[in-house]
C-alpha cells in the first residue's frame, strides 16, 4: 500500500495549499508556448506536457530581477533593496530534469557568497516532481546519469498510476512532508500500480566525454570549429537551460533614480567577455561554444562535482539551427573511443 | 476630486524651422499650453525613432515631431528622409497598438509662430481628451515592481 | 534524377573544379522534420547534402561569416527565392559582392520541390519581380486581418501578451540575414536607447526596434519566426511592414542588387497625408 | 558582505557608498580617485578584509559598475585609491565625478599577493602603461615595511612620456636609494628632455638584467607585453612559480556567480586575480 493522490482531488489540494498561503505554481500553456507559472486552480495546469518550453530556473532566477533602487540627491545616495517575494510556494508538476537543475546550481549560488535572491526562493519552495511516462527524441537525462524519476532537487516524487487516475506519492524531504501534511486527508492509501517510467535511451558516454574534455590537447582541437560552424550565436540554448546561470548587472533609469537589475546573460553572445579595450578572450563562436561545453562538462563538475546539465534537451529542441549538447557530446564520445 | 489630467507631451523639433517657429511664438507673446517639453535637434533627419521610444519609456502621453516644410530643409533633404521614416514607423507603432493620435507630425517654418502655438494647443487638447497613455504607463510601472515570482 | 541528386552532382562539380571553395546547403537534422545547415568543402562530402521541402531556413546569413568572403573566392549556397532576395539586399547594402556567390536555387510551392534555373542573382530578377505582384498566401494573412480590425487597445494587449513571453535570447536577430550589425543598437550603451532587461517594456521596445530596422529590408524568409523559442508571431509584424513599404513606396525588398534601400532614399512627392 | 554590515540583509550585490576626496590626472585619459567610506561599518569590514592584490567594483548608479584593482596598498587602508582609463560608460561617469561626489564600491574581492612569502627576498616589479596601478599597491605594501624585503627593483615602461602614470611617485622612488627604478618609453615616445631609457619593456628588462637569485617578479601589463616579458624573465633565469601577475577579465558580479571571468577551470574573480606565471600557463591560452 502506498499513498495515492487521485487526480480528481488535485483541485482540492491546490485550493488547500492556496488557502494555507502557498503560491501554487506549475506547468501551464500560454499562447503558443508553455512555462511554469502561478495558477489559481488545478485546471490551469498542463500536466501532459513532456516538458514545459521554458525551464524551471526562471522561478528562482528570473530573467530580469530588480535588486536595488537608487535615489540620488545632491548630498546623498539612498538605496532600497528589492527582496524576492516571500512566502511559501509549491511547484506542482516539475520534471526530474528541471528539479535536478536547481540542485546542480545550488553550490554555485552558495559558494562563499550566498545569493539570497536564489536561496530565499529555494528555501521557500516545495518541488513536487512527476516522473515522466513519456519523452521525446531530445530527452537525454539518462546520458547524464539521471533518470525520468530522479529525486535530485525534488521534495516529493509522484509516480503516475497505470490507470492514469492519479499518482503514487513518495515523500522525499521534510519540506515535502510538511506540504503534503496539509492535504493528508485528500490522499488515499491504495495499491494501484504505477505506470512504468519512460525509457530514455542513452545517447552518449558522459564519462568518456569528460575524460576527453579534460585532456588539454583537445582544447585546441579542430573539432570545436567544425561542430559549431552553424551556430548563430543566439542565447536560446542558454536561456532555456535549467542550469545556465550567467547574468549581467544593468542599471536602468537616469542619473538620479533608477533600478539596478540582474538580467540573464549568455556565453554565446560575442559581447559577454569583451573587454573595454576591445580585446575579446572568446572572439569566435567556436570558442564560445567550446566554453559552454567545457564549462558544463569539465570546469563545473571540477568545482561543484556535478555536470552542469540535467539532460532536459531544451538546447537541442529549440535550437534554430538544430545544434545542441546532444550532438556535440555524441561526437565527442566518438572521438574519445 | 483628483487632479485634472495634464498630458505630458514631448516635442522633437529641428532647430532651423520649428524651433525658430516656437521662438517666434514666444517673442510674439502667443499663449500656448505649457504641457510640451521641446527637444531641439539639428534637423528632422536626426530625429531617430529611438527618441520616440525613449519619450514613451519616460512616460510621455503624446509626442510631436516637427521640422521644416519640404524643400526648406537647411540640409536640403533631411526632412524628406525623415518623412519616409515616419511613414514606416508610424505604421509600425499603430500595428503594435500605440495609437496614432498620440504621435503627431508637422511642418512648421520659422515664420509660423502662430501655427506652432495653435498646434500645441490643439495637440494638448486632443491628448487631454485621450487621457493618459495608461497601457504604456502600466508597462513602465511593471519595471518598477519586484519580481512577481 | 531527383533534384537532390542533381544538386549533389552540381555541388560536386563546383567543388572539384575549384569554382567554389565551399557549398552551403542542408544536411539531415536530428529528426525527420529537421534539416540543418551544412558547410561542405570537398566533393566527397557532397552526398551528405539533403534537399526536400523541409529545407526551409534561409542560409544567406552565413555568407557574412567573418572572413568567409574576404579571400575573393566563391561560395555556392542553396537558396529559395527569399534567399536570393536577401542576397540582393545584402549586396545593395554593400555587405557582399554577389559575383562571389553561386546560387543553387530551389523552391517548394505547396510542398513540391522544384529546381530554379540560374546561378547569379541577375538570373532571378524576373522571378522576384513576379513575386512582388503576388500576396503570399500564408496562414498569417488571416491573423493579420484580425489584428488590423482590432482597436488600438486590443492590439496593444495582443502584442503585450506576445512580447511578455520574450526572453531576449536574440535568436530572431541572430537568425536574420539582415541583422549583421557588429554592435546591435540594444548592445550599445552610450546612450542606452532601449532597455536591455527582458521585462515586458524592454521586450516591447526591442521588438519594435527590430521590426523597424527590418522595414523595407525584410524578405520574409521566416528565419526569425522559426527561431523564436517562445513562438512570438514575428512574421506578422514583418508582413505588415512589407505591405507598408510596398503600398507607400512601391518597394519590394531585394528585387536587385542595386536597389536603393527604401529608408535611405526618398521621393519629393512621397505621401505625407499624416503630417500637419 | 556579512551580517554586521549596516547595509542590512546580506544583499551581496549592494555596494558601499564612497566619497571622492581627491582626484588626480595621471596621464591623458587616466585619472586617480581617492575614495573614503561613508559608512564606518563598511570601512571596518574593508580594513578587516582588504589585502594587496584584491580588486573591487567601482560604480556610479545609473551607469553601472566596472572592475579594477585597488591601487592603494593594504598598509594604507584608510581610503581606497583607484586609477582608471576613461573608456566605457562607467569610467566616463567616474571621470565626470568631482571631489565631494558620491560613487560606489563593492569589494574587496579575489585573492592577494602572498606578501609574507616574499619576506627576505629581492623584488622585481615590472609594469607597462596603465598596469602600474595593481603593481603600485604591492610596491607600497612592500616599501611601507621596507625592512622585511631585500633589494627592490622597478621596471616601468609606457608608450610615451605623457602616458607614464603616478609621475610624482616615480619621482619619489627615483630619489630613494633603497629602490632601483628603471624607466622606459617606447621608441618614438620620448620627449626631448627624457633622461631615461627608450625601448620596450622586455628589452629594457634584459638590459637591466636583475638577478633571479632569491628574487620574486611581479609582472603586470597588457597581454602582449606579458607574453614577451615572460620570455625575457625566463632568459634571466626566473622560474615561472616565482613570477606573479594579475589577470584582468571582464566581470559583473565579482562573486563567482555571473560566469563571465571564467577561464579554464578558474573563476578569476574568486581564485584570482593574482596568479603565478606557472598557474597562468596551465590555463587555456586561447581563452585569455
Amino acid at each position: 500500500m502506498t499513498k495515492i493522490l487521485f487526480a480528481d482531488k488535485l483541485d482540492s489540494c491546490v485550493e488547500r495549499w492556496r488557502s494555507a498561503g502557498m503560491t501554487v505554481i506549475g506547468p501551464v500553456q500560454r499562447t503558443n508556448s508553455s512555462m511554469y507559472d502561478a495558477v489559481k486552480s488545478a485546471s490551469e495546469l498542463d500536466l501532459n506536457l513532456v516538458l514545459a518550453d521554458r525551464s524551471i530556473k526562471e522561478l528562482f532566477f528570473p530573467q530580469s530581477e530588480p535588486m536595488l533602487r537608487y535615489n540620488i540627491t545632491k548630498s546623498e545616495i539612498n538605496t532600497s533593496e528589492f527582496l524576492p517575494p516571500s512566502g511559501p510556494r509549491i511547484i506542482f508538476g516539475a520534471r526530474a530534469c528541471d528539479a535536478s537543475g536547481l540542485a546542480i546550481d545550488d553550490p554555485l549560488f552558495g559558494w562563499d557568497y550566498k545569493d539570497e535572491y536564489w536561496f530565499q526562493r529555494r528555501n521557500e519552495s516545495v518541488i513536487v516532481t512527476i516522473a515522466c511516462t513519456k519523452a521525446d527524441e531530445f530527452c537525454m537525462c539518462t546520458s547524464l546519469k539521471l533518470a525520468p524519476d530522479s529525486t535530485k532537487g525534488s521534495d516529493i516524487l509522484l509516480r503516475p498510476l497505470e490507470n492514469n487516475k492519479g499518482w503514487q506519492v513518495e515523500e522525499l524531504t521534510d519540506r515535502g512532508r510538511e506540504a503534503f501534511k496539509k492535504v493528508a486527508d485528500l490522499l488515499q492509501e491504495g495499491s494501484d500500480p504505477a505506470a512504468a517510467t519512460v525509457s530514455v535511451p542513452e545517447k552518449f558516454d558522459a564519462d568518456a566525454c569528460a575524460e576527453w574534455l579534460k585532456n588539454p590537447e583537445n582544447f585546441n582541437s579542430h573539432f570545436w570549429k567544425e561542430i559549431s560552424l552553424r551556430c548563430i550565436g543566439c542565447g536560446s540554448c542558454t536561456y532555456l537551460c535549467p542550469t545556465c546561470h550567467c547574468f549581467d548587472i544593468q542599471d536602468e533609469g537616469g542619473s538620479f533614480e533608477g533600478i539596478r537589475r540582474k538580467n540573464w546573460d549568455s556565453c554565446s553572445f560575442a559581447l559577454f567577455t569583451m573587454h573595454t579595450s576591445g580585446h575579446n578572450p572568446r572572439s569566435t563562436q567556436s570558442a564560445r561554444w567550446r566554453q559552454r561545453i567545457m564549462h558544463k562538462f569539465n570546469y563545473f563538475p571540477g568545482k561543484f562535482s556535478a555536470n552542469s546539465c540535467s539532460g532536459c534537451g531544451r538546447c537541442t529542441r529549440e535550437c534554430p539551427v538544430d545544434m545542441g549538447i546532444t550532438e556535440t557530446l555524441q561526437e565527442i564520445s566518438k572521438l574519445s573511443q | 476630486m483628483s487632479e485634472p489630467f495634464e498630458p505630458k507631451i514631448t516635442a522633437f523639433v529641428c532647430t532651423y524651422c520649428t524651433y525658430a517657429g516656437a521662438d517666434l511664438a514666444g517673442t510674439s507673446r502667443l499663449k500656448y499650453a505649457p504641457n510640451v517639453r521641446i527637444i531641439r535637434l539639428p534637423c528632422t533627419g536626426r530625429i531617430s525613432p529611438m527618441f520616440i521610444l525613449k519619450a514613451l519609456q519616460k512616460g510621455a502621453d503624446g509626442i510631436l515631431i516637427s521640422g521644416c516644410h519640404p524643400g526648406d530643409c537647411h540640409f536640403t533633404h533631411g526632412n524628406y528622409h525623415a518623412r519616409r521614416r515616419w511613414m514606416v514607423f508610424r505604421a509600425l507603432l499603430a500595428f503594435t497598438g500605440i495609437p496614432e493620435e498620440r504621435i503627431k507630425y508637422s511642418w512648421i517654418s520659422a515664420a509660423e509662430g502662430l501655427k506652432f502655438a495653435d498646434l500645441i494647443n490643439s495637440i494638448t487638447e486632443d491628448i487631454r481628451k485621450l487621457g493618459p497613455f495608461d497601457q504604456y504607463h502600466k508597462l513602465i510601472e511593471e519595471t518598477q515592481a519586484p519580481a512577481s515570482l | 534524377m531527383s533534384i537532390e541528386q542533381l544538386y549533389r552532382t552540381r555541388a560536386k562539380e563546383l567543388l572539384s573544379s575549384g569554382e567554389v571553395k565551399m557549398v552551403i546547403g542542408y544536411g539531415a537534422g536530428s529528426n525527420k522534420e529537421r534539416r540543418r545547415p551544412l558547410f561542405i568543402t570537398s566533393a566527397e562530402e557532397c552526398d551528405k547534402l539533403v534537399l526536400d521541402s523541409a529545407c526551409i531556413s534561409n542560409l544567406s546569413g552565413y555568407l557574412l561569416t567573418e572572413g568567409l568572403l574576404s579571400d575573393e573566392k566563391r561560395v555556392a549556397v542553396f537558396l529559395r527565392p527569399e534567399g536570393v532576395r536577401a542576397l540582393n539586399v545584402l549586396a545593395a547594402e554593400a555587405q557582399l559582392d554577389t559575383a562571389q556567390i553561386v546560387i543553387i536555387g530551389f523552391d517548394s510551392p505547396k510542398g513540391e520541390l522544384k529546381a530554379l534555373e540560374g546561378s547569379s542573382v541577375e538570373e532571378f530578377t524576373a522571378l522576384i519581380t513576379a513575386l512582388k505582384e503576388i500576396t503570399p498566401e500564408t496562414a498569417g494573412e488571416e491573423q493579420l486581418a484580425k489584428i488590423e480590425k482590432m482597436s488600438p487597445e486590443e492590439r496593444f494587449l495582443f502584442w503585450q501578451e506576445e512580447f511578455s513571453k520574450c526572453i531576449k535570447c536574440y535568436a530572431c536577430r541572430q537568425a536574420c540575414p539582415m541583422c549583421y550589425c557588429r554592435r546591435c543598437i540594444v548592445d550599445s550603451n552610450q546612450p542606452q536607447w532601449v532597455n536591455t532587461s527582458s521585462h515586458t517594456l524592454g521586450n516591447f521596445e526591442w521588438n519594435i526596434v527590430r521590426a523597424f530596422h527590418l522595414s523595407g529590408r525584410c524578405v520574409e524568409c521566416g528565419n526569425c519566426d522559426r527561431a523564436c523559442p517562445v513562438n512570438i508571431p514575428l512574421r506578422l509584424i514583418n508582413r505588415k511592414m512589407a505591405e507598408e513599404v510596398l503600398n507607400s513606396f512601391n518597394h519590394f525588398a531585394g528585387t536587385s542588387k542595386t536597389q536603393e534601400p527604401v529608408l535611405a532614399s526618398f521621393k519629393k512627392d512621397d505621401s505625407e497625408t499624416f503630417i500637419l | 558582505m556579512t551580517e554586521n554590515n549596516s547595509n542590512a540583509a546580506q544583499n551581496i550585490y549592494k555596494p558601499a557608498i564612497m566619497k571622492i576626496v581627491n582626484r588626480h590626472d595621471e596621464a591623458p585619459g587616466v585619472r586617480t580617485l581617492r575614495l573614503e567610506f561613508q559608512d564606518p561599518l563598511d570601512h571596518e569590514l574593508f580594513k578587516a578584509t582588504y589585502r594587496t592584490g584584491m580588486f573591487g567594483l567601482y560604480g556610479v548608479y545609473g551607469e553601472g559598475e566596472s572592475t579594477f584593482c585597488v591601487a592603494s596598498p593594504e598598509t594604507r587602508n584608510e581610503y581606497i585609491e583607484c586609477t582608471f582609463r576613461e573608456s566605457g560608460r562607467v569610467t566616463s561617469a567616474l571621470a565626470r565625478a568631482d571631489i565631494g561626489d558620491l560613487v560606489t564600491f563593492r569589494g574587496p574581492y579575489g585573492n592577494r599577493f602572498p606578501l609574507e612569502e616574499f619576506y627576505g627576498k629581492n623584488l622585481l616589479f615590472i609594469a607597462g602603461g596603465i598596469a602600474l596601478p595593481p603593481t603600485r599597491s604591492v610596491i607600497w605594501s612592500c616599501l611601507d615595511q621596507r625592512e622585511k624585503f631585500g633589494k627592490v627593483t622597478i621596471v616601468y615602461g609606457a608608450r610615451t612620456v605623457a602616458d607614464l602614470v603616478y609621475k610624482h611617485e616615480l619621482e619619489e622612488w627615483m630619489q630613494r636609494d633603497d629602490v632601483e627604478l628603471v624607466l622606459a618609453v617606447d621608441p618614438g615616445g620620448e620627449s626631448p628632455d627624457w633622461k631615461h631609457r627608450v625601448g620596450f619593456v622586455p628589452t629594457v628588462l634584459e638590459e637591466a638584467a636583475p638577478s633571479a637569485e632569491n628574487c620574486v617578479a611581479i609582472l603586470c601589463g597588457p597581454p602582449i607585453m606579458i607574453k614577451f616579458t615572460l620570455i625575457s624573465l625566463k632568459k634571466l633565469g626566473f622560474e615561472e612559480s616565482n613570477v606573479y601577475t594579475t589577470l584582468e577579465n571582464r566581470m559583473k558580479c565579482g562573486l563567482g556567480k555571473c560566469g563571465r571571468c571564467n577561464v579554464g577551470s578558474i573563476y578569476v574573480c574568486k581564485e584570482g586575480p593574482v596568479f603565478t606565471a606557472a598557474e597562468v600557463s596551465r590555463m587555456p591560452a586561447a581563452d585569455l
